[in-house]
């Protein structure tokens, strides 16, 4: 296993590679979910702001 | 109204209005000269280093001027409704964005041209390679205003468009300066020249064939 | 010389501007001689409808056909078309002379007097020659009408054209206007001012609804 | 045919298709990105020349391959915002810029430390990794002009102009990029040929490829669907949308 990790001497570059390619796709992967998520639930404040104030015209 | 009276009108107007206020129109020139005198400061005053890195330091010079004075090409048009009348007036809105880069052309492309001579000479740039580093600069500054017109109707009446131009054409402008750069210092070493002038040529003519729909498309899309 | 036969069919224009829709659906019919104000209070979106009509805002939906063809397939519906914004479209550095020549050479629209003619009608020619930056806004308001007597067209589209003017100015361009709508020619004025001059205006009040 | 194309392209058809379609994409793209990683790592045999260093490849050549496939959507995207208005193309063009940001980023990132082992530098001037570079930039300049400009609408169709322009640029900046580095480093072969494939490499360099591309499409159906809930909040479709979805996430 070990040798698996040396990579044939190349692991720094190797894993560095790897893992910025995982902080890179993750952070495209959950930041718009946040904010989807962030956008709902503003929106759903809005309607309930709105409904709560709607005098009945 | 054929399209030659209608480019002289265009080009008649931009003349008064650059006479009126020259100071405006003399800024980019300034700085062109200006950004070219550091490099003496920068990097010593003995000519033999100056003259290798001459060809360099007025192309770059050259765009970073066209890349400023291009951007207020349609700024007093745009705020005072002149261009809402053009573009109302039936006139090929292309054709008039073609009159309007080849006044920003005469009025900031050919002066940085005239200007390149004393500079190349202080900066100890012997007259063959002066001559195609004209040829490629004239060349050079007519893709800058085309595409400098079109960038510039994308983003005219947005607040700070001054960068903003600056940082949307600086990466259309690398192949000019590739093959400027290039074909001068090609001259330098006694080799031809040639191969980057064609270059250069056939991106001015893909410049003048392409440039007037997009900026015609920009301006129309900035008057909706 | 009378126009011919001019009709502009307007029918159900919604605009959109950013995230407000302009206007409940506007739908009119304007024929021969016919004057139209478009009200509303400020930010209605008088200025958009007048940019839609004028071919200058693409609408939301809606169509809009000028003698019975679509504008937007129309290529010379800008000869027909005499449009005057809020803004003058003169620029500041030249004299109101070479502003109204170079507008005489680009324009397309048919020229029926020499800018100095035209300037006279408006009682502008005792500035023509002062660059329009030194020119008082009721100055530059007529000097900015002098393009409905330079050309010959139809249809009219102002855009708030009394504003800065004084009693006689309203009075003479009001006249003007007049004189058009007598040839047959349609005027589509966006204002809240009344109307003083001798033709019947029809109101279309604009209120602004947002989504 | 554009009535069909602008009435069945409205946002809430999109919508209710994206999140379909998000459904099964997510699991797919993981599944792809695991085959691809695992048999990149374990599987393929050690390449004679490069040793081990050679795997970077699973991540450098799809994201290279993937900056210029998003860029060429946001082309494709630019023609029908100017050309038939279709709204949801303008929130694809707004959508996809970051992403392909990222993409380019990534294999601006990668090459640079693939080349490190075999030239002792972490920056060289090789044709390709320029070209990434300047395309870096024009995704920048999208970006830019879309932020400064405040009606959405209209803000799309500035950046479509500017995409446009971008498009043709592209093979002019990467064709004048290979002169310039053949002329400055004399023609050798270009450092990035990548080395004899094998069958075993060439595998998880396919799975990874396909992966990225559907993690891009995944990835921009959750950024489309925020932008399509922001843009129509306030018709009843959205509210009736949110009211129901007690907030719970939609999977990537």
């Amino acid at each position: 296993m070990s040798e698996f990790l040396a990579m044939g001497g190349y692991a720094i570059y190797v894993w560095s590679s790897y893992a910025i390619a995982v902080v890179v796709l993750g952070l495209n992967a959950i930041l718009p979910v946040r904010t989807e998520r962030r956008e709902i639930a503003e929106l759903q404040r809005a309607i309930n702001a709105r409904t709560k104030h709607d005098t009945p015209s | 109204m054929s399209p030659q009276a209608l480019v002289c009108a265009v080009l008649r107007r931009e003349f008064r209005r650059t006479a009126r206020n020259q100071s405006e129109a003399g800024h980019p020139l300034i700085f062109f000269v200006l950004a070219v005198m550091l490099f003496p400061f920068a990097l010593g005053p003995d000519t033999a280093l100056l003259s290798v890195v001459a060809p360099g330091v007025i192309w770059v010079a050259a765009l970073l001027a066209a890349s400023f004075s291009v951007e207020g090409l349609f700024r007093s048009d745009f705020a005072d409704g002149s261009l809402e009348l053009m573009a109302l007036s039936g006139a090929p809105l292309a054709l008039v964005g073609l009159a309007k880069a080849l006044a920003h052309w005469l009025v900031a492309g050919v002066p940085v041209l005239l200007l390149t001579l004393p500079l190349a000479v202080g900066l100890g740039l012997d007259p063959g390679v002066l001559a195609i580093l004209m040829a490629s600069l004239a060349l050079g500054s007519g893709c800058m205003s085309l595409l400098g017109t079109s960038i510039s109707a994308l983003t005219v009446g947005l607040r700070g468009s001054g960068m903003l131009v600056a940082l949307l054409i600086l990466p259309l402008y690398i192949p000019l300066l590739i093959f400027g750069a290039s074909a001068t210092a090609n001259a330098a070493l006694g080799l031809s020249a040639a191969a980057e002038l064609y270059f250069l040529a056939g991106l001015l003519v893909l410049a003048l064939t392409l440039t007037p729909w997009a900026t015609a498309t920009a301006l129309r899309i900035r008057l909706s | 010389m009378t126009y011919p036969s001019t009709r502009l069919d307007v029918s159900n224009l919604i605009l959109e501007r950013g995230e407000f829709v302009l206007s409940p659906a506007l739908t009119f019919t304007a024929q021969g001689p016919s004057l139209i104000q478009l009200g509303g209070e400020n930010g209605a979106g008088k200025t958009t409808a007048l940019r839609a009509l004028a071919g200058l805002v693409t609408p939301a939906s809606g169509s809009i056909h000028w003698c019975r063809q679509s504008i937007d397939k129309l290529d010379n519906y800008a000869t027909s078309l005499n449009y005057i914004g809020h803004v003058s479209g003169l620029s500041a550095e030249l004299s109101v002379r070479e502003n109204l020549e170079f507008i005489a050479a680009i324009g397309r629209q048919q020229q029926v007097r020499s800018p100095a003619a035209a300037l006279a009608l408006l009682e502008a020619q005792t500035f023509a020659e002062q660059p329009v930056r030194q020119l008082s806004a009721g100055q530059r308001q007529r000097a900015a009408l002098a393009r409905l007597a330079l050309f010959d067209c139809p249809l009219w589209m102002l855009d708030e054209p009394f504003t800065a003017l004084d009693a006689d100015s309203r009075k003479l361009v009001e006249n003007l206007i007049d004189d058009h709508l007598e040839r047959g020619g349609i005027a589509l004025i966006a204002t809240h001012q009344p109307w003083g001059g001798r033709h019947q205006a029809t109101q279309i009040h604009l209120g602004r609804q947002s989504t | 045919m554009f009535d069909f194309l602008n009435k069945y392209a409205s946002l809430m058809h999109f919508y209710r298709l994206s999140r379909r379609l998000s459904q099964w994409l997510a699991p797919l793209t993981a599944v792809l990105m695991c085959a691809g990683v695992v048999g990149g790592l374990w599987f393929a045999p050690t390449d004679y020349q490069q040793g081990d260093s050679f795997r970077i490849i699973y991540i450098h050549v799809p994201s290279a391959w993937m900056s210029l496939f998003v860029y060429m959507s946001m082309a494709g995207a630019a023609v029908s915002i100017l050309v038939w208005r279709v709204k949801v193309a303008e929130i694809a063009l707004r959508c996809s810029a970051p992403l392909g940001a990222s993409f380019t980023f990534l294999a601006l990132v990668t090459g640079s430390i693939w080349g490190k082992p075999m030239w002792g530098t972490w920056w060289v001037w090789d044709a390709r990794l320029t070209s990434e570079l300047i395309l870096l930039f024009l995704y920048l300049g999208i970006m830019a002009l879309q932020n400064a400009i405040e009606d959405r609408r209209v803000a799309a169709r500035a950046a479509a102009v500017l995409t446009l322009i971008g498009v043709v640029n592209i093979p002019i900046i990467h064709y004048s990029v290979e002169w310039w580095s053949t002329l400055h480093q004399g023609p050798t072969v270009s450092k990035f040929d990548r080395p004899s494939i094998h069958l075993h490499m060439l595998i998880p360099l396919l799975l990874m490829s396909v992966g990225f591309t559907t993690f891009y499409i995944s990835a921009l159906m959750v950024r489309m669907r925020t932008e399509i809930l922001r843009y129509d909040r306030k018709t009843n479709w959205v509210r009736e949308i949110v009211t129901t979805h007690h907030g719970s996430p939609s999977s990537v």
